[in-house]
């Protein structure tokens, strides 16, 4: 237990802010459905209570140390040896509280755009919530699965029934795709726990040391769930389908965190679990980023689709952040991280902002609009907010990140640095292209006499612009959480054995033949 | 001529359900409210749950066994008997075939059940399972003004009839070997003669993995499940679907390990080969279903598939595991089974799966209750489901089978499929009919006790492992 | 031993190939036989009374399964007035 | 000697016969001839010295069954068969498995060596009757399964009652 | 507090003011807190700049920006000689153009966004000048970017401005990742990005080589020549001056303030100011000298016969720049910064007049002008004398820069030098032609617009022509501060920026200085007097000129088509492989077609394994044999 910090506060406040949104939707699980608006109230409260529950986790959190916190654990199943294990440490932390805080956006969002079957929307809204949040609590591998699975079922529905015309192929998709990856983590789970002699507890997986070739294959099988998630190329097709059909609130909880997942799958599990396999997979994994950024990125100028169009830039940006992972320098790995809250903060918001106009006009095509600045002054500033933040301008947290990603890359290797900074510049290209095809030129006569945002909708996107800025100008506040744990992941990982990176071509036969 | 009574007392079990069965036959008889008569037979299946505890040991002569590991079965059993009986009450009403006798059959049938997983001599294993085998056809064809019932009737029973025929000449031939009938005396014979590699005693093997696969419905003798499944009584099907599998299961285990313990190397080798051609058919032709009980006698035939796994490991923990499914198999299943017959109303079969487009719009709860479940036959935490499939993927890797269990969750991954069908059907549809629920106490009850155990093993799971562990302490 | 086996094949055989109901019972009950058979020579070699026993019990068996299967057809045959199998395929696939 | 020639013709007759009950056209001739083959099997048992066996096979085979049988055939089958092949469409398949397993069978059953000879010599049933002998055992090691046995048969009655009654008033 | 933060962020102040409050409350008083914030930034500016010549400079850090790992970076300023140029330059002609726009975007919807804008554009473009470290640099350097961005397609209705903003902001993107790669190395190297110990370290990695992307490069060489990308973008060079000409779509304050005095002007400053590393690369410096001298021959022949106004400015203003660079290429950083001060006068002084003109006559084409010069007296003035100016006629502020220029790539005595000198030589020819051309097609002759045009005609409000004047004086006078010594001046510039920029070595007599000297002014006059001919008096040449050598003028007028060549070699493919290539085929159908493949296989499987389940107990009785059979087979022959 002296590797961990037990939870330092008077309350278990990891499980608070998790079963928070699961009494939550009980509640309104009792109400009678036509009461429409208490259920809303509630799931409103629920959110911000959940996000002010885990305020602590910011300001109390130790940053001199890369130890888990707040760890809370229980015995839960003897049989398996598997605890009710929870805990944060630098690298989870901002997504914990990322996640409570895109709860209530998605809830405020949702507020008008919702019509049908309300109360299980807000249900599924606050199911994935709380198991978004234990995917990052989790400190034992059981529980872990649990939530990582679990979340599938209130998003295949989210997306399912209350999503686009084209529903039921995207949710389907996403769950299929979701699940062939984590179906194979499990087996790699059960692996590793009979190897380790039958134990789930992740710390001490983590610091155990296994065969390279075992290594090898394990890294594959999780890679498959990870890489489905984050999402890598060539598995990314589910997301644009996913992003695009799904509600607001769906794209948003999608873009926002749950591929963040992902990532943090890859930070948590794949480099600490299997560090030589991961040394020696670099490159690869770096190829594959490159190709997600470039193509991603190239692909969106082809997008007639708002919300595919995002979608699509999340690929690109994603990549940015696999790649920081991987180029295992601490400038790429602080900035992989932080960009995964950027982008969860970023595009969240674009998504919302989309969101915003497709309630007005249901519309998602890029020709359907032109000229919105005129009509919806405020809302165009907000955007261009955002659109300035995704495209990594100096001052807008987009570029804290990108730069330390690509500093790290750059690092790593010259190529791969050159290579990412390129698609800094097509992403300037399609967003600035986007921006100007809906908001410039002159007014298209469909959105003619728009109403401009209202307060609800302004208050959902305020503190969002507040983060852009905070992090573009002060990022050391976020930056400062990471150091330690970084530090201690990079140092497990590089005092690994020495096996030295191996071709691509190497590395997939590796897989193939054993 | 000096001849005394032997020891009872781990026979109780079958003993007082005899009687309860026979009571029930004739209370049948002067009792006109079906319903009594169901709740009577429940009342005394209850009884005999309470008589299991206590009663172990061998008796006659070794040919009978009542240990941990039949008593976990035995509770499958009566909870299989009690659900199904629970979900039957009204719906025999509908099907009008209210008689009494099918309580008293389905009684019977778990006597059978009962004897197979306590069954220490092949005899008694053979008579256990006719026993439990007519009670089934019976059940099958009790529709009788139904052709299909009929046809599912005569189907199951010339293949039962013929697999039953493979079964006996494999005991024949096993007797011949080592002219005994007893199990653990098998199993001594065979390592004391060397018989080991000798393909006589294989071939035997083999015979009885034909019959035994018959009555778990694992391919290529699977071919009976999808037609009965389909004809059946939808309570029997419920029945059918886990009682006769868990009763294959438990002598498949009990013979296999005990008996043939010392030639586990060549049966692993052809229950491999089942499980996974049962898992490819299972779920691969589920996919093409239009009838929902016909998609999930597929999809039994898969969780067969998946169970095998904790055969082939052979170790305690993989029986561990396959019994631990067994039980959860039973709560998700008939809790389908019960959403299923709640949309069987008078002139309206609610079987095909277009039958379940938009139900979410007016029965919300009822289409929940059946997401869970599905979601459970996936195998998607949190529910029961994917416990069960843990624990066996678990087993199996420990036996160093872990290709196998790649094997297993790819086909896991692509049952998801026609799983999230009906789901994507209830919720993402807009209904075509206005379809009507008979809903009853009983289903309701079922319904109940089925989600909740669902979801409470999803959740909790540590005391039916202890359980099962426990179960096999001696064994 | 042959002998038995030889009857349990043409059991087999009939049963896969006659399309009268019947014609298949008593398959069944040939191949039941030919297991009989087994069980009594073999328990006359190796000189145990334990197989007759257990052939004693798979006549008994025989006798009930014949009275099942035999209402069951009768049942059927109230639906479907045929006494051929081919003819009773209403479910499939 | 006499016994092994006995042997022989018995098994031969009992295969020839099996043979031509199944492809018999009609099912009475069918019958019929099994009773034939049910004598032979009968007088088979009488060899392997198991008379009261050879008893039951004659009457409740005999006696039972292929009544029963006749009487169903008698019932149902309306149609004479004559006109439409007896043997399905796949009929070769049947015959090639058939064939197949009895070559595997045999194949396997090579290496079979019968178990030690117990204690039930043929002059220790000789000197009290088989009948004797079979019952002893019968009703004291193996009462439990005579009981089951007994149970198979009462749920036979019901079944084949609940199934073939004409009304059940309910 | 520092007095000098508030340099920057008084217009950051009046930019958030005019914002929020700027729509509803200020409306068309919106241009006081901006007026007020920059305006107070000049006067502390001067204030600075005298400190500073009092020999006080600074250099601190304000606070931690970021920090990951050994990579730290605050944000801090340095105020040394050259920032101070730049400061008072920035702000100066910055509050000029402020007060002019007060007059010019009068009445326009976008009044308070306008100067919202232009006090941003100010806050980055001081954040970039007083940068301390590069990342706050490349922080500037976007910001002002951005701004252009927005001042540019600041009529966003106009398809063709708001499309000028975004070639803007892209083609810039392009230097940048030049730019950042720049850094990137630098911080590979020495391990920080601040000003101070790089340039201090600079020296023990001369000669170092390593190997980028498979080739063997100078280090410092090539960090070099990738900052001298973000410099080429900013700066408008060859071949990335594409964007500037465009960028006329804008207003006119805006084409004056940040396409003319301060924001492209910022590569020089950047290159000035990392004199240390271009200095320790003769490669570098060749490129830069060679580009400054190709962009500047190269614009001004186009500037020769474009007709929009604005236009003909706008390659005289790259035309400039590229003297510039050619300056700093040669060594003579202090001159290049000269020509930056003195050309901040003269060109917004032109700028701001052909607004004026254009206020008056509401279009750009001068053939559609002419006679302007008793309409508009003040603005005539003025610009005559910018042109003049401009032009290199002596006594005036551009003589002296322009000549400082000649002499030190002259007497840098590379050969180099010696070429880019040719170059200078021709281009002080085409200066003053198409400066006098402009002139007089405005300006002299008769008016050739609609006579409802004519009506209208007016000289501006005096809230614009005074900062007309005042940068008038500017432009006559801002050279005096740099006369060379031999003409008696004392080259005081120079001297003042020594600090920084250090003073390149001359190999060259007086005598040659004159020589060269009266030299270029004699080219000048000449071209000033073929102008004269050609606008003024025979005015049936420049026709025949253009009928007889048609191939020159099409060339000539069409920006020798390098647009066309980016739009057809990057525009069109890239689009190209985005809608046909990968939306249409990869994704579409590699990726899904495997993705949607293999369950429509399972499918198929599916059905066919259905076929079997015929519903005939036979047929699955033989399945039943036949597996026992093959079990029973496998068994017998893999035991």
């Amino acid at each position: 237990m002296e590797q961990v910090i037990m939870n330092q506060l008077g309350y278990p406040i990891l499980t608070t802010i998790i079963f928070l949104p699961v009494l939550g939707s009980l509640f309104i699980l009792i109400m009678r459905r036509s009461w429409e608006l208490p259920v809303k109230w509630i799931a409103l409260t629920t959110s911000v209570l959940t996000f002010i529950v885990a305020l602590p986790l910011f300001t109390d959190f130790d940053k001199t140390t890369h130890k888990m916190q707040f760890v809370e654990r229980h015995s839960w199943i003897q049989q398996w040896n598997i605890n009710y294990y929870l805990g944060v440490d630098g690298i989870s932390v901002l997504l914990v509280l990322l996640s409570a805080l895109s709860a209530i956006l998605c809830v405020l969002i949702s507020w008008d755009s919702i019509k049908t079957k309300v109360k299980e929307f807000y249900i599924a809204i606050l199911l994935t919530t709380a198991a978004m949040i234990g995917v990052f609590c989790s400190l034992d591998f059981f529980l872990f699965y649990l939530f990582w699975e679990a979340m599938l079922i209130p998003m295949f529905l989210i997306i399912g029934v209350w999503g686009g015309p084209n529903r039921v192929y995207a949710a389907i998709k996403f769950f299929l795709y979701t699940l062939v990856g984590s179906v194979l983590m499990l087996v790699g789970i059960i692996v590793l726990y009979l190897y380790s002699g039958r134990s789930f507890d992740i710390l001490e997986l983590t610091s155990k040391s296994y065969p390279y070739s075992m290594q090898l294959w394990l890294f594959w099988a999780f890679f498959a769930a990870f890489a489905v998630k984050v999402p890598m190329w060539p598995v990314h097709t589910w997301l644009p389908d996913a992003h695009t059909e799904a509600p607001t609130a769906g794209s948003v909880i999608l873009a926002a965190i749950l591929i963040k997942m992902g990532a943090y799958g890859f930070l948590r599990f794949s480099l600490p679990l299997f560090p030589e396999a991961s040394k020696a997979m670099t490159p690869v994994m770096l190829t594959l980023s490159i190709i997600a950024i470039i193509y991603g990125a190239v692909i969106c100028l082809g997008q007639t689709d708002l919300k595919r169009l995002i979608a699509y830039s999340s690929v690109s940006h994603m990549g940015f952040v696999t790649l920081g992972i991987f180029a295992l320098n601490i400038q790429g790995m602080e900035g992989g991280i932080l960009q995964m809250i950027n982008h969860g903060v970023v595009t969240g918001a674009l998504f919302l902002s989309v969101g915003i106009i497709y309630d007005r006009t249901h519309s998602r095509q890029i020709a359907d609009y032109g000229g919105l600045a005129t009509v919806m002054p405020t809302y165009a500033a907000f955007f261009m907010v955002f659109t300035l933040a995704s495209i990594g301008l100096p001052a807008t947290n987009g570029f804290i990140g990108e730069f330390l990603i690509l500093l790290g890359g750059f690092t790593a290797n010259k190529l791969v640095g050159v290579l990412a900074a390129t698609g800094v510049i097509i992403g300037a290209a399609y967003m600035l292209w986007l921006y100007q095809k809906v908001f410039f030129m002159q007014t298209n006569q469909k959105i003619l006499g728009l109403p401009d945002m209202y307060v609800r909708e302004a208050l959902t996107l305020a503190p969002l612009v507040a983060l852009v800025f905070w992090i573009g100008v002060y990022p050391n506040s976020f930056l400062s959480f990471m150091h330690p744990s970084v530090e201690n992941l990079l140092q497990r990982v590089n005092t690994a054995g020495g096996i030295q990176e191996i071709s691509v071509a190497k590395a997939i036969m590796e897989v193939m033949f054993r | 001529m000096n001849f005394q009574l032997p020891n009872l007392d781990p026979v109780t079990p079958e003993l007082v359900m005899t009687s309860v069965a026979l009571v029930i036959l004739l209370l049948d008889l002067i009792i006109k409210r079906k319903e009594i008569v169901a709740l009577l037979s429940i009342a005394g299946v209850l009884g005999v749950a309470a008589t299991l505890i206590g009663s172990s040991g061998t008796t006659f002569g070794g040919m009978f066994i009542s240990d941990g590991y039949s008593t976990f079965f035995k509770l499958i059993f009566f909870v299989n008997v009690i659900l199904s009986v629970l979900i039957s009450i009204k719906y025999i009403a509908v099907e009008k075939v209210n008689y009494g006798e099918y309580y008293g059959l389905i009684l019977f049938a778990t006597i059978g059940m009962m004897l197979m997983a306590s069954a220490a001599d092949l005899i008694v294993l053979y008579l256990g399972l006719e026993l439990m085998a007519l009670s089934t056809y019976v059940l099958a064809g009790f529709i009788r003004h139904e052709a299909r019932s009929s046809e599912a009737a005569l189907k199951y029973f010339l293949l039962g009839a013929f697999s039953s025929a493979f079964l006996l000449y494999g005991i024949s031939i096993i007797y011949g070997l080592t002219g005994t009938t007893n199990i653990q005396a098998i199993a001594a014979f065979i390592v004391e003669r060397g018989l080991a590699g000798k393909s006589a005693l294989l071939l035997s093997v083999m015979l009885l993995t034909v019959a035994f696969g018959f009555k778990i419905a694992a391919a290529p003798f699977h071919m009976w499940a999808p037609d009965v499944y389909e004809g059946a009584p939808t309570s029997i099907t419920a029945f059918m679907s886990v009682g006769p599998k868990a009763a294959g299961f438990a002598v498949l285990g009990r013979v296999f390990m005990v008996a043939f313990a010392s030639v586990t190397v060549d049966w692993s080798k052809i229950l491999i080969l089942l499980s996974i051609l049962t898992m490819g058919i299972g779920n691969v032709v589920a996919l093409s279903q239009t009838n929902i009980k016909r998609m999930l006698a597929y999809s039994s035939i898969a969780h067969a598939g998946y169970a095998l796994l904790g055969i082939i490991a052979a170790n305690n923990e993989g029986l561990a595991s396959m019994m631990s499914y067994m039980m959860i198999y039973a709560f998700m299943n008939i809790g389908a089974f019960a959403v299923i017959i709640m949309l069987r109303s008078e002139g309206f079969k609610g079987e095909g799966i277009y039958d379940y487009e938009g139900l979410a719009k007016h029965h919300p709860l009822a289409a929940a209750l059946m997401l869970i479940f599905m979601f459970s036959l996936t195998g998607i935490p949190p529910t029961a489901g994917f416990v069960g499939k843990l624990y066996l993927f678990m087993a199996a890797i420990n036996a160093g089978y872990t290709w196998l269990v790649v094997v297993a969750v790819i086909f896991s991954a692509i049952s998801a499929f026609f799983y999230l069908r009906i789901v994507m059907f209830m919720y993402m549809r807009e209904p075509r009919t206005e379809v009507g629920l008979t809903t009853s106490a009983g289903t309701g009850v079922v319904l109940g006790i089925t989600t909740v155990a669902v979801l409470f093993i999803g959740v909790f799971p540590s005391y039916l492992l202890g359980f099962a562990r426990l179960a096999l302490a001696g064994f | 031993m042959f002998l038995s086996l030889a009857v349990f094949t043409v059991g087999v055989f009939g049963f896969l190939t006659r399309r009268n109901i019947i014609l298949m019972f008593m398959s069944i009950e040939l191949m039941l036989n030919a297991v009989n058979i087994n069980l009594i020579a073999i328990s006359h070699y190796i000189q145990d009374l334990r197989g007759q026993i257990l052939a004693f019990f798979v006549i008994a068996v025989a006798a009930a399964e014949a009275a099942i299967g035999l209402a069951i057809v009768i049942a059927l045959f109230r639906n479907r007035p045929t006494a051929h199998v081919d003819e009773v395929h209403e479910m499939k696939g | 000697m006499i016994s092994v020639l006995l042997f022989v013709y018995f098994a031969f007759a009992i295969v020839a016969l099996s043979v031509v009950v199944i492809t018999r056209r009609n099912p009475v001739h069918s019958v019929l001839w099994m009773l034939l083959l049910f004598f032979h099997i009968a007088s088979l048992y009488l060899i392997l010295n198991a008379e009261f066996m050879a008893a039951i096979q004659v009457i409740v085979y005999a006696g039972g069954i292929l009544v029963l049988f006749l009487f169903v055939v008698l019932l149902i089958n309306v149609r004479e068969e004559t006109r439409i092949s007896r043997f399905i469409g796949a009929w070769s398949a049947g015959l090639t498995f058939a064939a197949s397993l009895f070559i595997v069978v045999i194949l396997s059953l090579r290496s079979f060596v019968a178990a030690p000879p117990g204690q039930y010599s043929i002059d220790l049933i000789q000197q009290e009757t088989h009948t004797i002998a079979l019952g002893k055992i019968l009703y004291t090691d193996y009462l439990f399964p005579f009981e089951i046995a007994s149970l198979i048969l009462l749920v036979a009655i019901v079944g084949a009652i609940v199934l073939a009654k004409r009304r059940l008033k309910a | 507090m520092k007095l000098y933060l508030l340099i920057p962020f008084l217009p950051l102040a009046a930019f958030i003011i005019n914002i929020l409050l700027g729509k509803e409350l200020l409306r068309d008083k919106a241009h006081w807190p901006s007026c007020l914030g920059i305006i107070g930034s000049f006067i502390i500016s001067v204030i600075t700049l005298f400190q500073v010549i009092n020999g006080k400079t600074i250099n601190e850090d304000l606070y931690t920006w970021m920090i990951s790992g050994n990579f730290k970076v605050s944000v801090g300023f340095l105020i040394d000689q050259l920032t101070a140029v730049m400061l008072f330059v920035v702000t100066g002609v910055g509050s000029l153009i402020f007060i002019y726009s007060i007059g010019y975007m009068h009445g326009d919807k976008g009044y308070y966004r306008f100067f919202a804008y232009l006090s941003l554009f100010v806050f980055f473009m001081l954040m970039l000048v007083t940068a301390n470290n590069f990342i706050q640099l490349y922080l500037g350097w976007e910001g002002v970017g951005l701004c252009s961005y927005f001042l540019i397609g600041f009529w966003y209705e106009k398809k063709s401005a708001a499309d000028s903003g975004k070639k803007a902001f892209i083609v810039n993107r392009f230097g940048d990742f030049g730019f950042a790669l720049g850094i990137f190395m630098i911080f590979l190297t020495f391990g920080t990005v601040h000003y101070e110990p790089v340039f201090s370290n600079v020296g023990n990695f001369a000669g170092q080589t390593l190997n980028f992307l498979g080739i063997e490069v100078n280090l410092i060489t090539l960090i070099a020549l990738l900052l001298f990308c973000g410099a080429v973008g900013k700066s408008a060079q060859m071949p990335l001056h594409v964007w500037l000409p465009d960028a006329m779509e804008g207003p006119t304050p805006v084409s004056a303030l940040i396409h003319a005095a301060t924001m492209v002007t910022a590569g020089v400053f950047m290159v000035a100011r990392t004199n240390a590393i271009f200095n320790l690369s003769p490669v570098a410096m060749g490129v830069v000298a060679i580009v400054g001298a190709s962009t500047s021959l190269f614009a001004a022949t186009i500037a020769c016969v474009q007709n929009d106004i604005k236009r003909i400015i706008a390659y005289s203003t790259l035309s400039h720049l590229g003297m510039m660079f050619l300056a700093c290429g040669v060594g003579a950083y202090a001159a290049g910064v000269f020509h930056l001060y003195t050309h901040a006068f003269f060109k917004a002084l032109l700028f701001l007049g052909a607004g004026s003109v254009i206020h008056a006559v509401h279009h750009n084409d001068i053939q559609r002008m002419g006679g302007l010069r008793k309409f508009m007296p003040v603005t005539y003035a003025t610009m005559l004398l910018a042109a003049l100016s401009a032009g290199g006629i002596p006594g005036l502020a551009g003589f002296f820069s322009k000549d400082e220029i000649v002499w030190s790539a002259f007497a840098s005595g590379t050969d180099i030098g010696r070429l880019v000198w040719v170059i200078v030589t021709c281009v002080a020819f085409f200066t003053p032609f198409y400066s006098f051309r402009m002139i007089y097609l405005t300006f002299h002759r008769k008016f050739r617009g609609t006579h409802h045009e004519e009506h209208h005609l007016h000289e501006s409000p005096s809230v614009m022509t005074i900062p007309l004047m005042l940068l008038a004086v500017g432009a006559v006078a801002g050279g005096w501060v740099g006369i060379p010594s031999v003409l008696g001046g004392g080259a005081y510039f120079a001297h003042f920026l020594e600090p920084v920029v250090g003073h390149p070595e001359f190999h060259g007599t007086h005598a040659q200085e004159l020589g060269i000297m009266s030299l270029s002014t004699t080219i000048a006059v000449t071209g000033l007097v073929l102008a004269t001919i050609f606008y003024l008096l025979k005015t049936s040449i420049p026709v025949r000129l253009a009928r007889n050598f048609n191939v020159f003028y099409l060339i000539l007028f069409n920006k020798y088509f390098v647009d066309e060549l980016y739009n057809y070699t990057i525009v069109k493919p890239t689009m190209w492989v985005a809608r046909r290539f990968l939306v249409g085929f990869t994704d579409a159908k590699i990726i899904e077609g495997i993705v949607n493949g293999v369950p429509r296989l399972i499918g198929i499987f599916s059905s066919g394994l259905r076929r079997i389940q015929t519903g005939l107990a036979h047929h699955y009785g033989i399945f039943m044999a036949a597996g026992a059979f093959f079990i029973i087979l496998y068994m017998l022959l893999w035991r």
